[in-house]
């Protein structure tokens, strides 16, 4: 689902429409995830996008399909923006074995080879070494290709992103970190946590240059990412973004909405600039979109979303040899 | 006595020794504001305020060695993990600096800390959530390690391994939180080192820890109603581990079932079968059965993490073989 | 066949594999303009150049996770830490990362990286430079874990490892890479997960791997001048452990005795003793014996040191010992 | 041997003095524990400060008895400038009982509880955070002493160190972290190991203060220590400050002077500035010193550095028993 086409006036209203759809798809995927797990078909930590669909959407639409994505436990709506299905998403959600990851890794661990989505990764900071490995492996094999690690902000703090982001300085690597600033790590408000609040100002002290992008609006997102692919293509050079916004749910499923931490007062400021609000109002002003055609999408999502849940649901649990398999492979490079 | 959640003896423990001594406190991450990712720390900032519940970035090699630093000039802190599986970050810490410093410092600085969160696997949290450690720690000298099964044991163990003046490991069940048991109201403490016979029978031994504690004392409920009379050796402290509670058990039953809730390879039960097989080698009737953990990282879907965990069944099944008795 | 040093056997493998296969590369610290800390990448950045070995800043887990993600996208890291005490800052990366991400994607990222490196104490290094990891590393599901003991395992289970599809542990003697062995011209393979019976005898089984493997070999000539003969196994891998070597050798000599580098709590020695309690109990003459370092951090002082470690002294102690031998 | 006056003109001669008797003594200090080594009275990793004698002792003479030193596997020459006995520092080296670590830690952990010299560590980086406990420590109490944190400019692009300013950034600590950058991390400069230059500014995105500083001057280094401890006692504030100097001497005893990454050349341009000459001419041409007394003070220090060696030489190896003391200890606070 990788969206090419840049945003130029003739072709803006189909790019809009391709955005909004993805972002409506990621949302109504969620919501139908939320009701699949208050009906316990999903266990486990489940960690919603919903809020902060226009960054996966923004930065994945600019990506081409040998690009490589890679993020943290929170990873439906950017696996669906990448082009991972519906279908075996929801899937791996319910464990069964279509699923992605063959009901192995479940929410926090969406993987799925065929469209370079390098998974969900459940120990915060953990996968933004990983992401520089790949960059590597970019420029070792001389392709141009670009590697983008979705991040959130509480990950910056952590060590590992301090020796990547070195080494990738250091070695002018492709990849573009992106940190989705959602303002809480867990119930933990970012300037309870981090010792400055621009979190992207920590790129300039590895050499790498960083900007902060207002996440709720995908153009502007896209437009940041414009740039930075330029740079990791033609010149190897890392980038560093900060992409604000902010969560409409609660951590996971397993924690409110609003409560200790933040306000519903807050909330509701927020929920004022729903990403998807913002681009259905644009598309409406430059009469780009009609309700009608904004209900007609909501038709065919539905559909597709409840596809999504009856494959699931259809899909047999793994086997009980499953157990044993895919702790090794068998195979060698000899 | 009052009938309490193993989460509220922990937060009595915690509640207790930190008004006892001020050199206590509480640092990890969400202990603070969010009461504590599962809640054990609820209203302890409140009541002791910023300085002494101390709400962390997630940073847990960073953390625990603030915790290692505060402890070498006689703080007493207590480091909470919100989990053991992101403990992995911080092990440096724990083994190369709380283990070693009075070691290596001759004697001069010793580590009066605590690292403690919940160990091993929940429901559903698949592989990298999904770990038990016990036997790691137990590998290192110069730490004590304890693993308590039921809340009076949480409550004890806590509080003897916060008074400790040495670092102590405290791997609680993510799944226990919400178990009930008898906690007194009156103070008490529970010796580190000393393991205890939760039950006792003579046909078989069943040595145990942590959250398996639960299901031994199930699997001996269900065996008696066979005539199968099991003796459940909780040893509470894992290390310094007691042997003599150990082999003492198996000498009168000659043979044993050592459950464990980690991967078998090196686990906490294969140091318990070299105890037996050194101490009770002329007592034993039949090998040692381990049940632990299927060889595998752990699945996501509900039938393969079932298959993967060590449970009562498989209990029951080892006992049996063990006993010679066909299933 | 030519004489070579175990750094050089590796080094030979390192070159050869890097010639076959441009998808294989090395990195760690020192390792390209220094040659190495331990010279076992001599010559290999002027022969493959500055972006096929790699050297990187003192960032253990943030190097092994570049690995990781190599990898990952097919290429074939080989990863070195300095020593294995400095990988504990990495094991997050090996053990949530390499281990798990075959499983936790439902087989689709499997993991060809070798992470390698001495392991255990060196001379008179103390308490943070003086650790073996092999238990914990043989305890995770999804390593494959080696220890070779001479120059020609070396060689042949280096170059299996980095052919090998799997995250690959290669565990060296920092004491070992001056010792030399004869290692022939031509290429050979050591299949992981075989050992290897490096000695026949049929009194006592010593059962070995790694840096042991020198002092098994050196009990085993010095007791058969008194008559003893001993069945040295070398395990060579230690994960997944060939199980059938070992029960064979104590089937026939009916006692054993296991020599170990590290410590005795879940070391690998608690494994080994487990399975051969479990499928030759009948056979055994005499309780299992285990030799490993003592149960404390390193010490500095060189007499201090000698004691804590297993040696040829403690190894000949404990073969009589389990030959109820009077010393 | 906390030096505590100020360097105004008239306790200029005698502070001056001081600071050259103590940077001398660490020098002829390590010369001897060099000769030691050839002869196997030391073994294991041994590093040398020679050549940055005026970073540890210019920091330290500033600090107060109650303030607390930290630092790495490089320690000898802090450990004598903060007061740790010669004899027991070499009975340490040699691994005797009257060692200050009873011989169990080596050149590698010094560490003195009557000095609150708290080691001697051994992970690149693992100290930083220590150090910041120690700082917490402090203010939980409300003293106002200061720690000093001495690392190794390759500890900078660990990620201990970023986890480590983070929190003391954030909650205010009175920590001065000192990065030593003497050019190496063993054989890889500086600049084959971080993607930026100046470490210093790694300070700025964790809210800390920072400063580059003259290393070979030891006047210099008091200077940037005199605001850095004000902040820390006055305001809870950490300091970072990257003192630039140069090992005259391999990484460690079992590394070449210079090799394969550093020149003759190179290492001869920095021996024009070694520290201690720097201090003694610019004394005599202050005319606080004359040839004579410089020789005076040499013997003086010849001796107390003899008698270190004799003090080690014959203090008694630890009895076997010693093996396992110290692992626990046997009390409680209950
Ligand atoms: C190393 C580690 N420590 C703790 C956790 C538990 N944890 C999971 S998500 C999370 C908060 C992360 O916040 P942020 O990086 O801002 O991402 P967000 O959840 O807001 O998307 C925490 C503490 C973890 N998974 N890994
Ligand atoms: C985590 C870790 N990795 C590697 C090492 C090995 N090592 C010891 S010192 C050193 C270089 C450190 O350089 P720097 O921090 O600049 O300090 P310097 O030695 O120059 O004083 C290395 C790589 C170690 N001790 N710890
Ligand atoms: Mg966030
Ligand atoms: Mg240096």
């Amino acid at each position: 689902m990788a969206i090419k086409k840049r945003a130029d006036s003739s072709a803006a209203k189909g790019l809009h429409t391709e955005l909004l759809h993805t972002m409506l798809l990621q949302r109504r995927f969620e919501e139908k995830v939320a009701e699949a797990y208050a009906l316990g078909k999903i266990g486990g930590f489940c960690h919603l996008y919903i809020g902060q669909e226009a960054v996966g959407t923004g930065v994945i639409s600019m990506l081409r399909d040998d690009d490589y994505v890679i993020t943290t436990y929170r990873d439906h709506g950017q696996a669906i923006a990448r082009g991972v299905t519906p279908r075996s998403v929801m899937a791996e959600l319910f464990g069964r074995v279509d699923g992605c990851s063959k009901g192995k890794g479940g929410s926090m661990h969406i993987f799925d080879r065929n469209v370079n989505f390098l998974g969900g990764h459940g120990i915060v900071g953990a996968h933004v070494p990983i992401a520089t490995g790949v960059a590597f492996a970019i420029k070792y094999r001389g392709g141009n290709q670009a590697i983008v690690c979705f991040m959130g902000e509480a990950a910056v703090n952590n060590g590992a992103f301090h020796e990547a982001l070195n080494m990738a300085g250091l070695w002018k690597l492709p990849v573009i970190y992106v940190i989705e600033n959602n303002k809480y790590g867990m119930g933990t408000a970012v300037e309870r946590a981090s010792s400055i609040k621009d979190m992207y100002k920590r790129g300039e002290t590895y050499s790498i240059t960083s900007a902060e992008v207002d996440g709720q609006d995908v153009l502007a997102v896209r437009d940041a990412m414009a740039t930075a692919l330029e740079r990791a293509r033609d010149d190897y050079q890392p980038t560093l973004l900060e992409i604000r916004t902010y969560r409409f749910m609660g951590h996971s499923m397993s924690d409110a909405v609003s409560g200790t931490y933040r306000t519903k007062a807050e909330l509701e400021e927020y929920l004022k600039r729903d990403p998807i609000n913002l681009l259905e109002a644009k598309m409406k002003t430059a009469g780009e979109i009609t309700d009608a055609q904004i209900a007609e999408m909501e038709k065919e999502i539905g559909l597709v979303v409840q596809d999504a849940w009856d494959f699931a649901d259809a899909s047999p649990e793994p086997p009980l040899e499953a157990l044993y398999e895919d702790v090794l492979v068998e195979t060698t490079s000899g | 006595m009052p009938l309490i959640t193993y989460r509220d003896a922990l937060n009595q423990a915690l509640r207790e020794e930190m008004h006892k001594d001020d050199r206590v406190f509480l640092m990890g991450e969400e202990v603070g504001v969010y009461n504590g990712a599962y809640k054990v720390s609820k209203g302890l900032l409140e009541e002791f305020g910023e300085m002494r519940v101390v709400d962390t970035p997630i940073t847990e090699l960073g953390f625990a060695g603030v915790g290692v630093g505060a402890a070498m000039v006689g703080l007493r802190p207590i480091v909470e993990f919100m989990t053991w599986n992101f403990a992995l970050l911080a092990l440096d810490q724990v083994v190369n600096a709380a283990a070693k410093m009075l070691y290596m410092s001759g004697g001069q600085f010793n580590m009066p800390i605590v690292f403690r969160g919940p160990n091993g696997a929940a429901l559903q949290l698949s592989a990298q959530h999904s770990q038990s450690w016990e036997s790691w720690l137990a590998h290192i000298p110069g730490l004590k390690v304890v693993a308590p099964g039921t809340p009076y044991d949480a409550k004890g163990l806590l509080k003897s391994a916060i008074r400790d003046d040495n670092p102590v490991i405290v791997l609680e069940g993510e799944m226990l939180y919400n178990i009930k048991g008898e906690v007194p109201d009156e103070e008490y403490l529970i010796p580190l080192g000393k393991a205890e016979l939760k039950r006792e029978g003579d046909h078989c031994s069943i040595i145990t820890s942590g959250k398996m504690v639960l299901v031994a004392m199930q699997a001996a409920d269900q065996l008696a109603k066979e005539g199968i009379k099991i003796d459940v050796v909780d040893l509470r402290t894992i290390r310094p581990m007691d042997v003599d509670a150990i082999t003492t058990s198996v000498k009168k039953t000659n043979r044993a079932v050592v459950l464990e809730e980690g991967w078998e390879i090196c686990g906490i039960g294969a140091q318990i079968v070299d105890y037996i097989q050194r101490d009770c080698f002329d007592h034993l009737d039949a090998p040692v059965i381990r049940v632990h953990q299927a060889d595998t990282p752990m699945p996501y879907a509900k039938a393969l993490e079932r298959a993967a965990k060590p449970d009562l069944p498989k209990t029951i099944a080892a006992v049996k073989k063990v006993m010679y008795i066909e299933a």
